[in-house]
């Protein structure tokens, strides 16, 4: 059987290209990807501790489930608003959307 | 009188084991044995089903159809195989190479894939795995990825196009789908191809014959034949996310098409028809397999049916006979079934959710009327629309809105 | 986990059989691509632009329709599946979000969002 | 320890998976990210069949490669930015050291917690079931399996408002009621 600590260093690493991804991509599409990865990592994360620590419970498939449904609600919103700003600035870059950072 | 796929599988397990295999290993020659006759067969079939489809529309539009190579040009597809291995494949400039070539793979794949789940007769069933029903539905989707991948690396605007239309048509048509799917799921209480085809002892289609029309519709769909084929609607958008490719590559998709036709026929058999089920198959579980062909194959005629008679429709008919007829159906059938058949379990005894025909008898006559229920409700609210449509077209200035 | 054994070999050898004759294809036919054999087709007219066209939203507000009714559907299945076993309360709670559903398709048919332009 | 096919299995999807990430991460090709992610996913469904997941491996499937990655190209079409003019990466260094960290602070943890670690019990065999149960018990999930109903029609109610163009935006100033 393979060990525990093989799935969460896949999730850690897949966590870390995520967050890696959010921080340096400057393209808004391409951070949502990235974040797209990060929930997943989390995701692989849930699934694994409930097959090691606690399998009779089904609350770690649950919870994996509810994430599926916000990843979607996330996605779909997100997306909205990338087309709403290319369409209001031709241009989906993260750093030039600074009307409101002073 | 044992099944004659068990005999086989009893046999090649004891030869395997004989042979020093055990474990996985025994397990992984086997699957591997299973596999190559599943594609092995699905291939040849798809020579014959080709020929097949071919002869029915010929005969629909009066003509002949194949009839020079073999036996009532039998052979005429192996003909048209060896010639188009010998065809160059073209790879337009500016193509993406390993996605063009890596999409009729997937397509192909993925059609493939279905039918490790279906059963031929109550043993012969690749494996009967636990998610049968959804298994069936992620496979599918997984099609969409391959019309996107070969819309985008063709470098063409038309096969851009085609593939974008395709997809939003096939999207669209998964929605009543797997809504569909949920019925013999909730029906049965299991998600397990085999125990959906044992529990029918009344088929699904006399039980929810609406659910059935609407599951094979949104499947036909889903294959993009006519009177859905607008992604290659040659007048509009020349042949769809498939025009740049040429030889086997084409080939490939080609047979994707068919063997997808053939398979969507199938699984209505199976989730609808009873699948193998039939006279004497108790005694003679082979004989599964016999009634398990002719289901599909008069499913299939349907569709080749409705193929060679139906015109194409436009895209936006399209899209609105998906949303505003199919999915509110689906929804209002899903709904009334459930509410119907819990409260006629709770009021009358020997309502039966399980067992011999006699025994569901009562409950598919409940679930029989809450279909006509709701095919009347949507008949009289399409007659409803049509009419308003009508007076809006005749007298314009009066239209309500 | 048999079970699986038999789907990844399934797909293995179900990638496998298109891809030999592509590859059969790619050996022994010819290979004689020239400008203007492996130029886009476009009935006859050259092409001009971008591949890439501005596509329209429509697109996007369909696909993003089906993601919400296929993330509620696969809510569903296990509620289906449990069924048999469920009370008539429990029925009635996956009737509610059912209608939540079908409230979703109202409103897009409604805003005439999913008519195609 | 004995290395099994099982293992094989494991290291192919863990490679999807990883690999597909560091695609989607590197790829300046927006439709080559939205396919690396694809495969990415891919591996995830098959890491949770090795779980003993199936129900999630296809959920995975169905709305991530069936629906996600699709809504994702068609963005990318939508905002034509397949090659995307991006500035170069600020403070690239930075940011890779920092996701080094984590990536050494959480593999301290999971090496020193639970190294090791093997399933506690089998899974159930009616674990689907179980879900499709506690989803609408009143003691267990009912309240978010409602609310995550409300959230998904608000998200699409949200998203077409947002992205539709033809939309009229000031409902008072055009008469409200549109009954069509």
């Amino acid at each position: 059987m393979i060990p525990l600590h093989w799935f969460l260093l896949v999730a850690a690493g897949m966590f870390c290209l995520g967050l890696f991804g959010v921080l340096i991509r400057r393209n808004v599409v391409a951070i949502l990807m990235s974040i797209e990865l990060m929930l997943n990592a989390v995701n692989l994360n849930l699934v694994a501790f409930w097959r090691y620590l606690a399998p009779e419970h089904i609350n770690g498939q649950m919870f994996a489930v509810f994430v599926f449904a916000v990843a979607a609600a996330e996605v779909s919103v997100g997306l909205a608003l990338i087309i709403s700003i290319y369409r209001n600035r031709d241009d989906v870059n993260a750093g030039d959307l600074n009307l409101l950072k002073w | 009188m044992p099944d004659l796929f068990t005999v086989i599988d009893d046999w090649l397990v004891s030869l395997l084991t004989g042979w020093g295999a055990s474990g996985l290993i025994l397990d992984i020659i086997l699957s591997l044995i299973g596999s190559l006759v599943v594609v092995g067969y699905l291939l040849t079939l798809a020579l014959f089903i080709i020929w097949f489809e071919r002869k029915v529309v010929a005969r629909i539009q009066d003509r002949i159809g194949p009839n020079r190579v073999g036996p009532w040009g039998l052979f005429q597809n192996v003909a048209d195989v060896l010639k188009l291995m010998t065809k160059e494949i073209v790879i337009p400039s500016g193509a993406d190479l390993i996605p063009f070539l890596l999409a009729p793979v997937i397509a192909t794949a993925t059609v493939l894939m279905l039918w490790a789940v279906l059963p031929f007769t109550r043993n012969a069933i690749g494996t009967d795995v636990s998610i049968g029903v959804l298994y069936l539905a992620a496979v599918s989707s997984l099609g969409f990825m391959s019309i996107l991948m070969a819309g985008w690396s063709s470098n063409n605007k038309y096969a851009l196009l085609g593939a974008f239309r395709a997809v939003a048509m096939l999207v669209s048509y998964e929605v009543p789908l797997i809504l569909m799917l949920l019925i013999p799921v909730l029906l049965t209480g299991s998600m397990r191809i085999n125990a959906i085809v044992e529990a029918q002892s009344i088929w699904y289609v006399f039980s929810m014959p609406l659910a059935a029309l609407i599951f094979y519709i949104a499947n036909h769909a889903e294959v993009a034949r006519s009177p859905f084929d607008l992604l290659e609607a040659e007048s509009e958008i020349v042949a769809g996310y498939h025009i740049e490719y040429s030889g086997m590559a084409f080939a490939t998709f080609y047979l994707a098409e068919f063997l997808h036709a053939f398979t969507i026929s199938a699984l209505t058999a199976t989730l609808f028809l009873g699948g193998w089920r039939g006279p004497f198959v108790d005694q003679v579980p082979t004989l599964g397999i016999v009634y398990f062909f002719i289901k599909s194959f008069a499913v299939y005629f349907v569709n080749v049916w409705a193929r060679g008679t139906l015109p194409r429709l436009r895209i936006d008919q399209i899209m609105d006979f998906c949303w505003k007829l199919l999915v509110p159906v689906s929804l209002l059938l899903l709904v009334l079934t459930v509410i119907a058949d819990k409260t006629a379990l709770q009021f009358f005894s020997g309502y039966s959710v399980g067992g011999t025909a006699i025994e569901m008898l009562p409950r598919s006559a409940v679930l029989f009327g809450v279909n006509l229920l709701v095919a009347g409700i949507a008949v009289v609210s399409l007659a409803q629309q049509g009419r308003r449509d009508r007076e809006a077209d005749l007298y314009p200035e009066t239209a309500v809105d | 986990m048999k079970d699986w054994t038999f789907i990844v070999i399934l797909s293995i050898v179900a990638m496998a059989t298109p891809l030999a004759p592509i590859l059969i294809g790619r050996l022994i036919g010819p290979r004689k691509g020239n400008e203007l054999k492996n130029a886009t087709y476009e009935c006859g007219v050259e092409t001009r632009g971008d591949t890439w066209v501005q596509f329209k939203v429509q697109y996007y507000i369909f696909a993003l329709v089906f993601l919400v009714f296929d993330v509620e559907v696969v809510f569903l299945y296990p509620w289906a599946v449990a069924y048999n076993r469920l009370p008539l309360f429990g029925v009635l709670a996956g009737v509610v979000f059912v209608i939540t559903l079908a409230e979703a398709l109202i409103y897009t048919i409604r805003k005439d969002a999913l008519r195609w332009i | 320890m004995s290395l099994t096919p099982l293992h094989a299995i494991f290291a192919l999807m863990s490679l999807f998976t990883v690999g597909g990430a560091v695609g989607v991460v590197l790829n300046r090709n927006l439709i080559y990210a939205a396919m690396y992610l694809v495969l990415s996913l891919f591996g995830i469904a098959g890491l949770f069949i090795l779980l003993e997941a199936p129900f999630l491996a296809a959920v995975q499937i169905l709305v991530y490669v069936g629906a996600i990655s699709v809504l994702i190209t068609i963005t990318v079409m939508v905002t034509r930015c397949v090659f995307c003019k991006e500035p170069p990466p600020r403070q690239l260094t930075l940011v890779a050291v920092m996701a080094a960290l984590v990536m050494v602070t959480l593999g301290f943890v999971i090496m020193t917690r639970f190294g090791g670690l093997t399933p506690a019990a089998d899974v159930p065999a009616d674990s689907i079931e179980q879900l499709g149960v506690a989803f609408v018990n009143p003691q267990a999930y009912l309240v978010p399996f409602e609310v995550a109903s409300i959230l998904l029609l608000g998200a699409l109610i949200g998203a077409i408002f947002i992205a539709r163009d033809d939309l009229p935006r000031d409902e008072e100033a055009v008469g409200g009621d549109d009954h069509a």
